[in-house]
């Protein structure tokens, strides 16, 4: 159980569902998020895949912001490339995460994609998958639960948020454009997230 | 899909290196990066930048050259370049009079952009920004991300092009810019949808008698669907919308483009302009310039935008000024 | 059928005055008559006047200005014009030193262009006539009409206007259409029919994978259909046909145009110049220049074709003089 | 039964054919034929319908000629626009008019489609109906019919002709750059020429 291979698990999950993310881009967007990800993710592991496999994770993240924000693009590139390099702060120097630092990492990222995007909470975009995550975590934190506890109602709260997109207008990304037309369709970036929240969770698990 | 392509992963690189070999007097690939640069570039001027997703052929590599663009970056289709594609073609036609990076308005242009600016002024270089905004099919509301950037960013990189070939310096090259965002609008409408050579189908798809009006460049939905009607009808439809904008008086002097979105035959384009003229000429407009064709497309997509740009004595100059780039050449 | 137009009887004549509104500094309508004039014409010069069936916009009247044609005569949607039509625009643009008419070689626009002919010479006008033939795909036997004029058409606009423009006699510019003509061969594909606005509906279908091979200009079938393969591939199929014709050899200049028929996205039509390119150079060619774009169109058909001419001194001059046109401006 | 009324029945005949012809176009040519003969038939017809009810048969031939050439276009319209105008030779100064004149007319006109089309029978034209019908026309003479057996014997070789034309390559107008390809399809103009044709013998009939 590695950094790096935690990385690799991540990274393809979101390959795999390449085409299902892209539908869900068509749908309100412009059909690339997908694309845009699974380009990133190819890009990434290739990156990651000749790191040191004891490589600490700090370093590791800062690869992945760096190696998706160069080869993502669009607008999910500097997001989620800004979310991992500030997820790689609150981690640095560190050897094991707790649920402490896992939650200032997801928040660290958040704060990231907010500074870029500034998006906030019910805006139809990724944050609305991640920023229930973080209040998840923060309650699990708070009833002493441990990290994969804590994760695991973070990816349902994630999952649940995906749920919720569906329900409310774009106000930011391309989805906005489309106004009422946005109501029905889940936002491509919420699912990414999830996706890549779900799939660290059962690496962990 | 049916495309004429080799593989859809290598289609915006072939596209560059078909570019720079057909026009390897006006074009240079940047080594190694997705961007097109001038072949023959004015030293001491400012440098224009500009860029997106691919798909808007000619834009904007087709607009590189003398009183135009001084650099074009080329993302996947439909995907803003990385910042690290954008600050390379920055670096790489800085003349030390500074950059002016002309962006349609996306959040995804807009941030990837941005970063290449914080990273090209991180290293000294004056860069500024402008970003288009010009289509009224999106509301520009404090909720939304504003309208979008679509065919008027054509006019932005001809006029600004014309301005910093002048010698004028950045901040005045950007004060132009910005006058040609401010007193331009566009509108457009879809008859067809756009395949994503990578996504491998349509991005949507109409009926047989359906249209989308208030469609964007990236087959995205537009703002919504009707039946299709006469071409004056949806004209006058268009234009009433850009001219509810209530920037266009009675007397003033316009540039007009009648942009096609890749697919519409040109013969379509002209029986819209004839419409245009016309209901342009009955409120009092003067059109000055009129231009007809595909400068700002959307890969395979039938339809067309209009823009309307109220001109004053400078803007009016600097867009009669010549210039000569693959897709525009004026005298 | 779904088009941006109002009523299939007028859409000539809806294009036309489209085009003149839109360009009046290049084009007047010659009053009462399908045709478009040149504005500011020159006096003393040979006029050139070509047209044929519409739906091939820009061609023919975005070629008409200075350095190019002096006058296009523009017929129904892929019908050529009536000869009192042409008549009357040799009429026009005569002025005293004789009419050079550039036909594309098919029966009806050769013989209604031909009576136009007898008609102004009987008038006393000295006019002259070159038929285009690049088409490959169609056999130059003697027991059919012969090759098909297509986009190489453009290229002896351009040239043969050029050496008119340098105040040539029409016997010399003449001779020069006619080494154009020589020296130039073309070969085309189609991905997608189109449809004539009065006719209703496709030309043609043709299956998901199928394209098809030696397309002309009007929507009639070509030489055979096959599967889609890659753009080089198809691409290379179509050089290998020009060059079979074994006018050009190792060390020659050449120019390049690669034409979109109507519906083909810049973008794949840089992807086949790309390929044209590499090819050509394999081949020991020297690409003088290379233009690429919708020239010679078929509404909205997609597809392309490729056309190769061989340059001499006299012809290169020719080809780099200055144009400037609706749809070609040259410095 | 005036020279006016005539041309009335046989345009009328071939605007109602607008879309028979112009699919037949669409399969080996342009798909322009009926399009185009429908256009000129309506011009021609206007310009008919105000002439006095007793023209001659001569000037009447020649107002259709003038009329077609002017606003068919393509590859019909001069040949078509030359037969009129050549037919009216023969019936020149004449009111009324037998099988011979009649035959004379007929061959004028193929002639004047030869000088234009520089076309023989067998290319898979409008002449692979008209000289079957000329030849026919001849026997009736030979046979002492009557103008009108003479007409109907036309007719008849004209419409097998169009039959013909569909076991024949093709090697003069639009549809020879197909070879082999416009086998099995018949020729719009020989189809046209027979709607003409037949529509004159129902009229007289
Ligand atoms: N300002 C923003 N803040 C947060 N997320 C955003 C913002 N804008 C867009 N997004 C997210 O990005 C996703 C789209 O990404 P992608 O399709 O890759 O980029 P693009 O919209 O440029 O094509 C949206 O589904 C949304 O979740
Ligand atoms: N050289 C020729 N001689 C006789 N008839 C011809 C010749 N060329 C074409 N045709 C006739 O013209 C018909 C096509 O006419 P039309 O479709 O109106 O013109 P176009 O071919 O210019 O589109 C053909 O079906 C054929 O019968
Ligand atoms: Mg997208
Ligand atoms: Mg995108
Ligand atoms: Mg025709
Ligand atoms: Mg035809």
């Amino acid at each position: 159980m590695t950094g790096k291979d935690a990385v690799k698990i991540v990274g393809q999950a979101v390959i795999e569902k390449k085409m299902f993310l892209t539908d869900l881009d068509q749908a309100i967007g412009d059909g690339d998020h997908g694309i845009n990800m699974a380009r990133g993710f190819e890009s990434v592991l290739q990156k990651t895949e000749v790191l040191p496999d004891d490589t600490d994770i700090s370093s590791i993240l800062k690869t992945v912001g760096m190696g998706l924000i160069s080869s993502v693009g669009g607008a999910s590139g500097p997001l989620y490339g800004t979310a991992f390099l500030r997820a790689a702060g609150p981690c640095k120097d560190k050897t094991n995460i707790d649920a402490n630092t896992a939650k200032a990492m997801l928040d660290a990222a958040i704060k990231g994609i907010q500074d870029r995007g500034k998006a906030q909470k019910g805006e139809k975009t990724m944050l609305d998958a991640l920023i229930p995550a973080s209040e998840a975590f923060a309650e699990g934190i708070k009833a002493d639960k441990t990290l994969l506890e804590c994760l695991s109602s973070a990816v349902q709260a994630a999952q649940d948020g995906v749920e919720y997109t569906k329900t409310i207008i774009a106000t930011k990304g391309r989805a906005s454009y489309l106004a009422e037309r946005s109501i029905g369709h889940q936002d491509p970036g919420a699912t990414s997230a999830t996706i890549m929240l779900t799939a660290l969770y059962n690496y962990i698990k | 899909m049916k495309k004429i392509i080799n593989n859809p992963d290598n289609v915006v690189e072939e596209m560059l290196n078909g570019m720079t070999a057909s026009h390897p007097q006006y074009l240079t690939r940047l080594e190694g990066f997705d961007s097109v640069i001038r072949t023959n570039k004015k030293a001491d001027k400012v440098a224009l930048v500009s860029g997106g997703g691919s798909g808007h052929e000619p834009s904007h590599g087709g607009y590189v050259g003398r009183g135009m663009l001084d650099a074009a970056v080329a993302g996947p289709v439909f995907t803003s370049p990385t910042p690290d594609q954008v600050y390379e073609a920055i670096k790489a036609v800085d003349a030390g009079k500074g950059v002016l990076l002309v962006i349609k308005n996306y959040s995804g242009d807009v941030m990837n952009f941005e970063m290449a600016a914080e990273m090209a002024a991180a290293d000294g270089i004056d860069v500024e920004k402008v970003i288009t905004n010009d289509d009224v099919a999106v509301e520009n509301s404090t909720w939304t991300i504003g309208r979008r950037g679509i065919a008027g960013t054509i006019l932005v990189h001809k006029i600004a092009g014309a301005k910093a070939e002048s010698g004028a310096v950045l901040a005045d090259v950007k004060r132009i810019a910005e006058k040609v965002i401010a007193n331009e609008r566009s509108m457009g409408m879809a008859l067809s949808p756009c395949t994503v050579p990578a996504a491998g189908k349509p991005s949507f798809t109409l009926a047989e008698n359906e249209i989308e009006i208030g469609m964007g460049i990236h087959g995205e939905p537009g703002t919504h669907r009707e039946a299709i009607r006469t071409a004056d009808e949806i004209t006058q439809q268009l234009v009433d919308k850009i001219l509810a904008e209530k920037i266009y008086n009675s007397g003033d002097e316009v540039a007009v483009l009648i942009n096609g979105l890749g697919a519409t035959p040109l013969m379509e384009l002209y029986v819209v302009s004839n419409k245009v003229q016309a209901v342009l000429q009955e409120k009092g407009l003067h059109m000055v310039k009129t231009y007809v064709g595909n400068y700002m497309t959307s890969l395979e997509m039938a339809g067309y935008s209009v823009t309307l740009l109220k001109l004053d004595d400078e803007l009016k100059e600097l867009l009669l000024a010549p210039a000569d780039t693959p897709a525009f050449v004026q005298y």
